[in-house]
């Protein structure tokens, strides 16, 4: 059957036979890494034209329907615009940190590409602790905000900055407590092993009650990990102009508003792999023919279905919400989420110690 | 080196909000002073829209000058409008025939029913959720299509003379009312699923901008501000023009003193809008839309004051006369200028994100404001 | 009955949530709802209400003649200085000299479309019509002579 | 209240108050010294309570300015319009914005409309003008402005 670990095994092997294993692995690197930038720009444009329409539709519009059949080529038109847009430097700037600040934003989100398993057998690295590394790197992205912020020398953009600043660090904790629900059910850390754990039925179904609860408190974390409404304080145009990037402007801005989409792009895959069960497909405990018939589905399909629809459950609560304030969006966290996840947490043990789960 | 610029001695922040910003829907200019993200002082810098409208209706005549209070609150322009044409009509005494005044009054409630929809909107705009702001705008457009039809224009309807009205209501404008209604009716519940039960809307509002009645009183705040207060200063109810005191209609009072209650007497206020409309519009009386005046108009010599309620509260004309065909002096009292002095008040010891809540709810039109 | 409460507070939240949510998807699944107008496209469908008020014309007959007769009740009636009526002496049949226009000159920058110039004419030359398309590149171009070149008053109207 | 008994009461208050009908209100003529502690006693009186200022303008009468107060009260629905007198060259009144806070707002309007002086206001600077604003007072009659002003 058709895969797409398929045609890169075939690569492997045709590498392989023509060079040598120290060129096949720089090869592979490379063509790595042109994959995952061109990852990157079809699911910012892919991402934008659903957010607009996504929108749209909501709030009775039309959405864009001018550049290319039905509006699908707004995205295209918007990125050209955004290219050859003056990329200021405002003159109070600290410069060098100005200009690394949103580079620093890609390259996060770049890193968090490495253990998601896009398809069966299909994923740049399997690390056996991946959860553990992405709960580490997707940390890492506040330092871009704070840097933006601070390098602006706007004091929007600094406000902006220490919102966002204190609000992934507190919402860090949630999603670390979500996904650990998971870890403790499964006892890995390894993608692949969480994937091949739920081969039986996703984790959704399986785990009852405490893994619901797990889930409504993943969405939420992540939506307020990724600043998106009703957590965009750190952008929150109506309070702050534009937050952290007022001051940004062309690619810079680009490139800030293309992380955040990737970043929505890659929890969604975590939560997917976590609680949907990532590219495997539908599976009810032991119904061979039921689940012989999905697994017909490609596997890919499966996982950025899955995506997508957790992407599309964020952008519906940005355009049905309004927004929190700063003291609201931190009570939230410690007052609400995080107690209920940690008992949570001792639920789902207590789940996998009794062997409660499906 | 970065420098350190627009901070206070204390090492507070002061920061412009607006003339451009996204939260003061117009050239607001507000200079704040804020220790984190609490708010320590507002401070409203004003004059950017000044046109000094009371300046130029020293030249203007009696017919002219209400057309220059279209301008002023552009959202209850109407109402501004009928606010003049009462002044005139009172000094020199002229009688309104009953269609017009009940034309007057139909129109007066569908502004404010659109007025209130703008600011539910806008208002929601302001606290993140967008979706509510094209909501509101399907029944808004709606009436400004009625208002289209029957006035010529859909916001600065420069329909009222003293005396009437310029024409006679369109032959659709009893229809398409009825029709909005109709629409309105089924589409104000779908506001409390959107927003008025939402959690987060309701802990953005509640217990945010208190002004107690006693405050509110000493701003000087009129219209929902007040009422929002528990204060009742319906001008319809305590000093009724037109035919405001045959028609049944309640005040909406709340006494929450928060923004959750200014919000929610503006709501009511919808319904109570619509209230009126439904006795008035299949009981236009029949006659003539306009009472015959003189072509001059001349009010004789001495002070005139009229006020109306609009949809931001009590608008005020004052008129003095030395008998000739232009004001010596005119004065508007705008309710937006008087609430606007409240904010400072409200605001000291709130977030950054209440600010956004209170001039929301305020309803600041800033024309109204700057005059 | 802190617990209780608690639960209860977190499922009202979560309720009140979930009602705004199946809202929006009411309306994200029913496009029939969409009320956008596709504004250039439906230029030929588009029409306005005949009242409208989208500036002042002279309508001409076919005779390319006119019913103003150059009194100025209009540039009284205006509040904002929007008309100008520059006249001049015309020698008619008979051989008497008779005031007419020479220019009727409206400036549309300056028009609020009050309407008072309309109930101010005696002689109902000038009326609104219902244009809305007016932006242009240069200021200039919004003065306008109402007048045609060429152009006489009706017979008849005094 | 009827304006009857106002009268009657108001002259208990203030002796030296002269009153003038016509128009929609109670006009009240009063001396420019006796307003703060005049403001005070309207204010505080139980029977009056005028604890609303929904006006507060000047006139310029070319020969003199005249403050025009309007008050009301919430409590019992009666009105009055305080009226003083004010010196053409360097016009100054007592500030009520201890008593009515909106007139905080309301004053320093006046104050860049009119140039008069309001003795003991907290924060009497330019409102709607611009900074640094030199020239006339916009609201006085014999302000000219050749360059922005359409002479009709």
């Amino acid at each position: 059957m058709w895969s797409i670990s398929n045609i890169a095994n075939w690569v492997n092997e045709w590498l392989g036979k023509n060079f040598s294993a120290a060129w096949v692995t720089v090869f592979e690197m490379v063509i790595a890494g042109i994959l995952v930038i061109s990852l990157f720009a079809v699911l910012g444009l892919i991402l934008v034209i659903m957010e607009r329409k996504v929108s749209a539709w909501m709030q009775i519009r039309l959405g864009p329907n001018r550049v290319g059949p039905k509006g699908l080529l707004q995205s295209a038109a918007d990125t050209v615009k955004l290219l050859v847009k003056e990329a200021m430097t405002p003159n109070g700037a600290d410069k060098f940190l100005f200009n690394l600040a949103p580079y620093l934003a890609i390259v996060v989100s770049m890193l968090l590409m490495a253990p998601i398993a896009f398809a069966k057998d299909f994923m740049l690295w399997d690390l056996n602790i991946g959860v553990l590394y992405v709960s580490a790197i997707s940390s890492v992205s506040v330092i871009s905000i704070l840097m933006a912020g601070w390098a602006s020398n706007n004091k929007y953009s600094l406000m902006g900055a220490m919102r966002s600043g204190a609000q992934i660090v507190s919402y860090e904790l949630s999603a670390g407590l979500a996904i650990l629900s998971i870890v403790v059910l499964t006892g890995s850390l390894n993608m692949n092993d969480i994937i091949r754990s739920q081969a039986d039925g996703w984790w959704i179904f399986k785990g009852h009650f405490p893994v619901w609860i797990s889930f409504i408190i993943f969405l939420i974390a992540i939506t307020a990990e990724t600043n998106r409404a009703p957590f965009d304080l750190a952008e929150a145009e109506s309070e702050l102009t534009a937050g952290f990037h007022t001051e940004y402007s062309g690619m810079k801005f680009a490139l800030f508003f293309l992380a955040e989409y990737v970043n929505v792009f890659i929890v969604c895959a975590i939560g997917a792999t976590l609680f949907l069960g990532g590219w495997m497909p539908f599976h009810i405990g032991h119904w061979e023919g039921f689940n012989h018939i999905m697994d017909f589905i490609p596997s890919s399909l499966w996982f950025f279905g899955k995506t997508f629809f957790l992407i599309f459950l964020i952008m519906w609560f940005r355009w049905t919400f309004p927004r929190l304030r700063i003291d609201q969006l931190l009570n939230l966290e410690w007052k609400y989420l995080l107690p209920i996840g940690m008992i949570n947490l001792l639920l789902v043990t207590a789940m996998a110690i009794l062997k409660w789960h499906f | 080196m970065v420098e350190e610029i627009g901070t206070t001695a204390d090492g507070d922040l002061i920061i412009n909000v607006g003339p451009q910003h996204p939260a003061t829907h117009g050239v607001l200019h507000l200079v704040i002073t804020l220790n984190g993200e609490t708010i320590k002082k507002v401070e409203p810098h004003l004059g950017y829209i000044h046109r000094s409208i009371e300046k130029m209706c020293e030249s203007l005549s009696y017919r002219q000058f209400i057309y220059v209070t279209s301008r002023m609150d552009y959202l209850s322009s109407h109402i501004n409008n009928h606010g003049c044409a009462l002044l005139v009509e009172k000094a020199m005494q002229i009688e309104v025939p009953a269609r017009a005044q009940a034309i007057r009054v139909l129109l007066d409630e569908l502004t404010r029913i659109a007025s209130h929809e703008l600011w539910w909107g806008a208002m929601a705009m302001d606290l993140g959720a967008f979706t509510p702001f094209f909501h509101a705008f399907r029944e808004r457009e709606m009436i400004n299509e009625i208002m289209e039809d029957t006035c010529g224009a859909r916001l600065t309807m420069n329909y009222i003379l003293p005396g009437g009205v310029l024409e006679d209501i369109h032959p659709d404008f009893v229809k398409k009312t009825k029709e909005f209604i109709a629409l309105f009716k089924r589409k104000v519940d779908e506001y409390f699923e959107l927003l008025t039960g939402n959690i987060i809307f309701q802990n953005r509002m509640k217990g945010v901008g208190i002004l107690s009645a006693e405050d509110a009183i000493s701003f000087g705040c009129s219209g929902p501000t007040l009422r929002g207060s528990g204060i009742s200063c319906d001008v319809r109810k305590h000093y009724p023009y037109e035919i405001y005191s045959q028609l049944q209609f309640e005040e909406v009072l709340e006494t929450g003193c928060d923004s959750l209650a200014r919000y929610l007497v503006r709501l009511r206020e919808m319904k109570q809008s619509i209230h009126i409309i439904e006795q008035l519009i299949d009981n236009i009386p029949e006659g003539d839309f306009q009472a015959k005046t003189k072509a001059v108009l001349k009010l004789p010599k001495g002070e005139f004051y009229q006020r109306v309620e609009t949809a931001r509260g009590e608008f005020g004309i004052y008129v003095v006369s030395e008998g000739g065909t232009t004001p010596y002096r005119i004065k508007f009292r705008s309710p937006g200028f008087s609430n606007l002095s409240a904010l400072d008040h409200m605001a000291r010891g709130s977030k950054i994100g209440d600010l956004v809540a209170m001039m929301g709810t305020l309803d600041l039109v800033i024309p109204d404001i700057d005059r | 009955m802190f617990i209780v409460n608690y639960i209860k507070e977190v499922f009202g939240a979560l309720k009140s949530l979930a009602v705004g949510l199946r809202r929006t998807m009411f309306y994200f699944t029913h496009h029939k709802e969409i009320i956008t107008e596709q504004y250039p496209d439906n230029r030929a469908t588009l029409k306005m209400s005949d009242r409208f008020k989208g500036e002042v014309v002279m309508p001409h007959d076919e005779k390319n003649e006119h019913r103003c007769t150059g009194c100025t009740a209009c540039e009284v009636a205006c509040p904002n200085g929007t008309i100008k009526i520059i006249t001049k002496f015309e020698v008619n049949a008979e051989g008497k000299k008779k005031k007419a226009i020479d220019k009727f000159v409206y400036h549309l920058e300056l028009c609020t479309m009050c309407n008072l110039c309309i109930t101010a004419c005696p002689s109902d030359a000038i009326k609104m019509a219902q244009t809305f398309e007016h932006s242009v590149f240069d200021r200039s171009h919004l003065t306008k002579v109402l007048n045609k070149p060429d152009s006489k008053i009706m017979e008849g109207v005094e | 209240m009827t304006n009857e008994e106002l009268k009657i009461k108001i002259t208990e208050l203030l002796p030296s108050a002269t009153f003038e009908e016509g128009g929609d209100f109670l006009n009240i003529n009063i001396e420019s010294k006796d307003w703060l502690s005049f403001a005070m006693q309207l204010n505080s009186d139980n029977t009056l309570a005028f604890d609303y200022l929904f006006c507060l303008t000047c006139v310029d009468w070319k020969t003199h300015l005249t403050m025009v107060y309007h008050l009301t009260s919430t409590k019992f629905r009666h009105n009055i319009v305080i009226k003083s007198k004010l010196e053409k060259v360097n016009p100054a009144i007592e500030t009520v914005c201890k008593i009515w806070r909106t007139a905080e707002l309301h004053e320093r309007e006046v104050y860049e409309m009119f140039g008069v002086n309001f003795l003991n206001h907290p924060d009497l600077r330019l409102l709607i003008l611009p900074d640094g604003w030199e020239g006339r007072n916009p609201l006085l009659k014999d302000f000219d402005d050749p360059i922005n002003m359409i002479k009709l």
